[in-house]
């Protein structure tokens, strides 16, 4: 059963995802399935294997507790997330950077 | 097609520190469920809200929720999260003091705060995380393990009746309760709003899963899948809960709004009132 | 010159209030001073003494070594501490109303005075005024501090409602003084 | 709203309290306990009338936390306990420690251990003072011996801690917390006082943790001024992030918290000397023992015995120093102290065996007669 909304894709991240699957039981639509191979972190991760049967409620992002996926529906929200990385993130990563730059380099107090 | 290697939700880039995640949680644990509840709440309150947010938390895993957000936030010690939260909010009472704690942080260690800030209420948001027993520590009793329920230290099973969070808080004084599982996304997040923006003590109880701990050793579920399904289908909303017997509701996770009043004064117009009365008073 | 004071009595007859009173008119009156009090957990009642130190120069222990003046305000006191301290160059103020038995200090000490303060204090209205009467009577004898900065320190310490009753005390503890320095019994 | 300039005869309570209220505290919870309790009372009255906050706790658990929390929110903050309630204390006192939070906590000492000698004087925690929250760390404990001390140091306390980001314990005891005497309140513009040191850089390029080349501790902002900072209580490095195993970082913030103290003796040690400049004995006193140690001393000078006294004002860190340089002058170091002989260990090590060091201890709950440290001057000298 098709759903009248386009869903660009449903990204589901390698780094944060753990693998319980939470979003497969929330899934009204039976639109996630289990990937076969498991990714570099050992997790065999879920998919949109029925993209198509998609319809864009989002339960599964509001239950996946790792922050690991979320339902991509268009090329606007595609545009938002990148906005936020650049308006938020990436300020905040740069504050990180430059603590281990200097941690780095060695800290003072334990010279000589 | 956006990369997922590194992909993170766009909660998560908006708000959440993302260099120490994936965060330390079990697959399943429903404190990320918890988490995004509150992003989520936020981001329907606005940025001005957000912007004068600040956390504070205990110790057990609840006391890492709000350790992963870019705000303010103090990771204090066991029990002593509203301690510290009340002074916060006592110093500055234009700040929001949201502070996330578990069941054996509220009511176990931190139980004398509990209902002083309650007595007091004093207008913080306590989101009380509860997965019935102690997990960072392995799966021990807390005050919330149902009776006869095995854990760790209660090999023969619970002979302790637990405490019901709400009663005790609604007795000690606070003046707005809510109890909700992880399973009751929507209706949490709205709670945490309306706590967030109610003037007094607020105190939300969610019930979370915790399938490394409480799914194997009380619910017998260790799938956080099951855990959610069981919370779905043993919780009765509280208008339905009324009509029915004690037996009927044995077991039963009640749910719902408890209370919402608004004829208690809060703490800190009752300091700010003290301090017009003892000005002009000499040494 | 260093001159030490004791006061002991027991909690509710303001043992601490009048040390607190005789180390502020000390101060008024150009000395160093160094109030100090041991009281025991009890509000009243309780075993209470306070130690005020009096000198011309700052002061290091703060505490009796042996007592110049003591204004003993029961029995209980007199009985302990006659045997704690060296007593030969003591004056010892008694409140004859309160101690019936003074072989504790009989030929111990320099001179002992016999007031029957508490039932003066009742004849004033208010038995509580004992100390303050106590006081009148000690810068009297003792000469070391003006009895107008005993009064000055009383405006300044007092509840504003008992200041004049306390004056009142005073100035019969200035006459029952005075009287003891001639000879006359009271 | 302050006391004013001049003299003026105040009890040890009241004192702390008018110093601590010029330092510039603004947020004050306790909870009861004699014979601390009318420092509590005195700050009731007190706080509001200068915009203060006081809170009476449900617990000294509490108290503690709350001055922490009270710091962060960018107030100075200050409790009062005494014995028991600074046991319970310990764990928060350690909060405050990996925090890096200034706060003043005053432990007016009486008799223990346990409930012990409600209402009588001791000199029991001094160790305690030091050793008293589990881990590594360091400590900065003052001892006051007088109303003027008790008025001093708390400004004194309240400098310390802001400078080194650490709390600052004042080691009272029921004699100096009660004694009521002349204070001399200097003109306030006279006083000098240490404001928190504020952050001056954008949020996007501070680091909570991490001091500039030179500096101890980085700059401490207060919670909502948008600089996100994590207080965190778990060992941490520079970014206030938990260190799971990373025992590298572990070790850089648990020696840069010890050594802001104990490389820092020299500045952050007080005291004073008496008849020490010929002295071939000297007594090592502090808190209210000082005073009666000094009558000793006075009364052995009479006798025609060269005594001299230390009065050590600040007891944590301890200043080695000080005391092995009176050791290579004096034959012999006498300690009093209202305890059965805490300080006296320390003077024993710092000393290095160049002079024979005496305890004389004493318990009970009442100050040594002076002729008690007079005799052990008098058996040194022998």
């Amino acid at each position: 059963m098709a759903s009248q909304v386009k869903v660009q894709q449903i990204a589901v991240s390698d780094k944060l995802c753990k693998g319980c699957y939470l979003c497969i039981w929330a899934c009204p639509w039976d639109v996630l399935e289990i990937s076969e191979e498991r990714n570099w972190r050992g997790v065999k991760k879920p998919y949109a294997a029925r993209i198509d049967q998609c319809r864009a409620c989002r339960l599964c992002e509001w239950y996946c507790p790792d922050f690991a996926l979320q339902v991509i529906v268009d090329e606007k929200e595609k545009r938002e997330l990148l906005e936020v990385e650049e308006k938020y993130e990436r300020p905040w990563l740069e504050r990180v950077r430059k603590r281990d730059e200097i941690i780095k380099e060695g800290v003072w107090w334990l010279e000589d | 097609m956006i990369p997922e290697a590194e992909f993170e939700h766009v909660l998560a880039k908006k708000y959440m520190r993302t260099e120490i995640m994936p965060h330390a949680f079990c697959p399943g644990c429903g404190l990320g469920i918890i988490e995004r509840m509150i992003l989520m709440a936020f981001e329907e309150l606005g940025q001005e809200e957000w912007d004068r947010t600040v956390f504070v938390s205990g110790i057990g895993c609840s006391g890492w929720t709000p350790l992963y957000f870019r705000r303010d936030a103090a990771h204090t010690l066991h029990g002593r999260a509203l301690a510290f939260a009340t002074a916060l909010k006592a110093s500055r009472p234009d700040l929001n003091v949201v502070v996330v704690m578990g069941d054996g942080d509220s009511m176990g260690i931190g139980g004398n705060h509990l209902i002083h800030a309650a007595r007091r209420n004093i207008g913080i948001t306590a989101i009380i995380a509860t997965n019935m027993l102690y997990s960072l520590t392995g799966g021990q009793m807390s005050p919330t393990t149902p009776e006869g329920a095995r854990t760790n230290t209660t090999p023969y099973g619970n002979i302790e009746p637990n405490f019901d969070l709400m009663e005790l808080l609604k007795a000690a004084g606070a003046t707005y309760l809510a109890r909700w599982t992880t399973y009751h996304f929507i209706q949490a997040k709205n709670s945490i709003k309306k706590a967030v923006k109610h003037k007094g003590f607020a105190a939300i109880e969610i019930v979370f899963q915790c399938p490394t701990y409480a799914g194997r050793y009380i619910l017998n579920r260790p799938d956080p899948r099951d855990m959610l399904q069981w919370f779905k289908e043993n919780s009765i909303p509280l208008g339905v809960a009324k009509n029915k017997s004690p037996e009927e509701l044995k077991g039963k996770i009640i749910v719902g709004e408890y209370l919402h009043r608004t004829d208690r004064k809060e703490y800190t117009e009752r300091l700010r009132e003290l301090e017009e009365r003892a000005k002009g008073k000499g040494r | 010159m260093r001159i030490e004071v004791m006061i002991s009595g027991f909690g509710g007859q303001g043992v601490v209030l009048s040390g607190a009173v005789l180390s502020q008119a000390s101060v008024l009156s150009n000395y160093y001073a160094a109030a100090t009090y041991t009281y025991g957990p009890e509000a009243r009642l309780g075993s209470t003494r306070s130690e005020v130190v009096i000198s011309d120069e700052e002061i290091d222990y703060p505490k009796i070594i042996s007592p110049d003046y003591w204004i003993a305000m029961n029995q209980m006191s007199l009985n302990t501490f006659s045997k704690r301290y060296p007593l030969d160059k003591t004056v010892i103020l008694a409140d004859s109303s309160m101690i019936k038995y003074f072989n504790p200090v009989e030929g111990k000490v320099r001179a002992i005075y016999k007031i029957p303060a508490t039932d003066e204090a009742e004849r004033l209205g208010n038995r509580l005024v004992a100390n303050m009467l106590m006081l009148g009577v000690f810068v009297t004898v003792s000469g070391i501090i003006p009895l107008e900065n005993l009064k000055e320190a009383i405006r300044r310490m007092v509840k504003p409602q008992f200041i004049d009753l306390n004056l009142k005390a005073v100035d019969r503890g200035k006459e029952i003084g005075e009287s003891l320095l001639k000879g006359v019994k009271v | 709203m302050y006391v004013e300039p001049g003299t003026h005869l105040m009890q040890g309570d009241e004192a702390i309290v008018e110093g601590a209220l010029i330092a510039g505290c603004r947020f004050f919870a306790g909870y009861p306990i004699t014979p601390a309790t009318e420092i509590a009372e005195r700050m009731s009255r007190r706080m509001p009338q200068v915009g203060g906050v006081f809170m009476q706790m449900e617990d000294e658990l509490a108290s503690i936390m709350a001055i922490i929390g009270a710091s962060w929110a960018g107030r100075k903050s200050m409790t009062a306990t005494s014995g028991p309630g600074y046991s319970l204390m310990q764990e928060g006192l350690g909060y405050a420690i990996i925090t890096e939070t200034p706060v003043v906590i005053v432990d007016v000492q009486r008799g223990g251990p346990s409930t012990g000698l409600v209402t009588l004087p001791s000199q029991g925690d001094v160790m305690q003072a030091r050793w008293g929250s589990h881990g590594d760390y360091a400590t900065i404990a003052l001892a006051p011996s007088s109303a003027q001390d008790m008025f001093d140091l708390a400004i004194k306390a309240f400098n310390l801690a802001e400078t080194y980001r650490n709390p600052v314990i004042i080691l009272a005891d029921e004699v100096i917390a009660h004694v009521r005497e002349p204070v001399k309140v200097p003109p306030h513009e006279e006083i000098e006082i240490v404001e928190r040191r504020k952050p001056t850089v954008p949020p996007e390029e501070y680091i909570p943790y991490l001091p500039d080349r030179g500096e101890w501790v980085a700059p401490m902002p207060a919670f909502g001024e948008g600089y996100n900072v994590l207080v965190e209580s778990v060992m941490h490095d520079e970014f206030g992030h938990r260190i799971g195993t990373d025992h590298v970082a572990a070790e850089r913030t648990i020696k840069r918290i010890y050594y802001k103290i104990e490389k820092n003796v020299e500045k952050i040690a007080m005291y004073e000397e008496k008849y020490m400049d010929d002295a071939e004995i000297a007594v090592v006193a502090y808190g209210s023992t000082a005073r009666t140690a000094l009558r000793a001393v006075r009364e052995a000078r009479n006798q025609g015995i060269k005594a001299g006294l230390i009065r050590l004002i600040t007891l944590w860190p301890f200043y080695d120093r000080l005391i092995e340089e009176a050791a290579n002058q004096v034959r012999a170091i006498v300690v009093p102290e209202m305890n059965m002989g805490k300080i006296v260990r320390e003077v024993d090590r710092a000393s290095k065996g160049q002079a024979k060091v005496i305890s004389v201890p004493k318990v009970g709950g009442v100050l040594h007669h002076p002729d008690e440290i007079l005799a052990a001057i008098r058996s040194a000298v022998r």
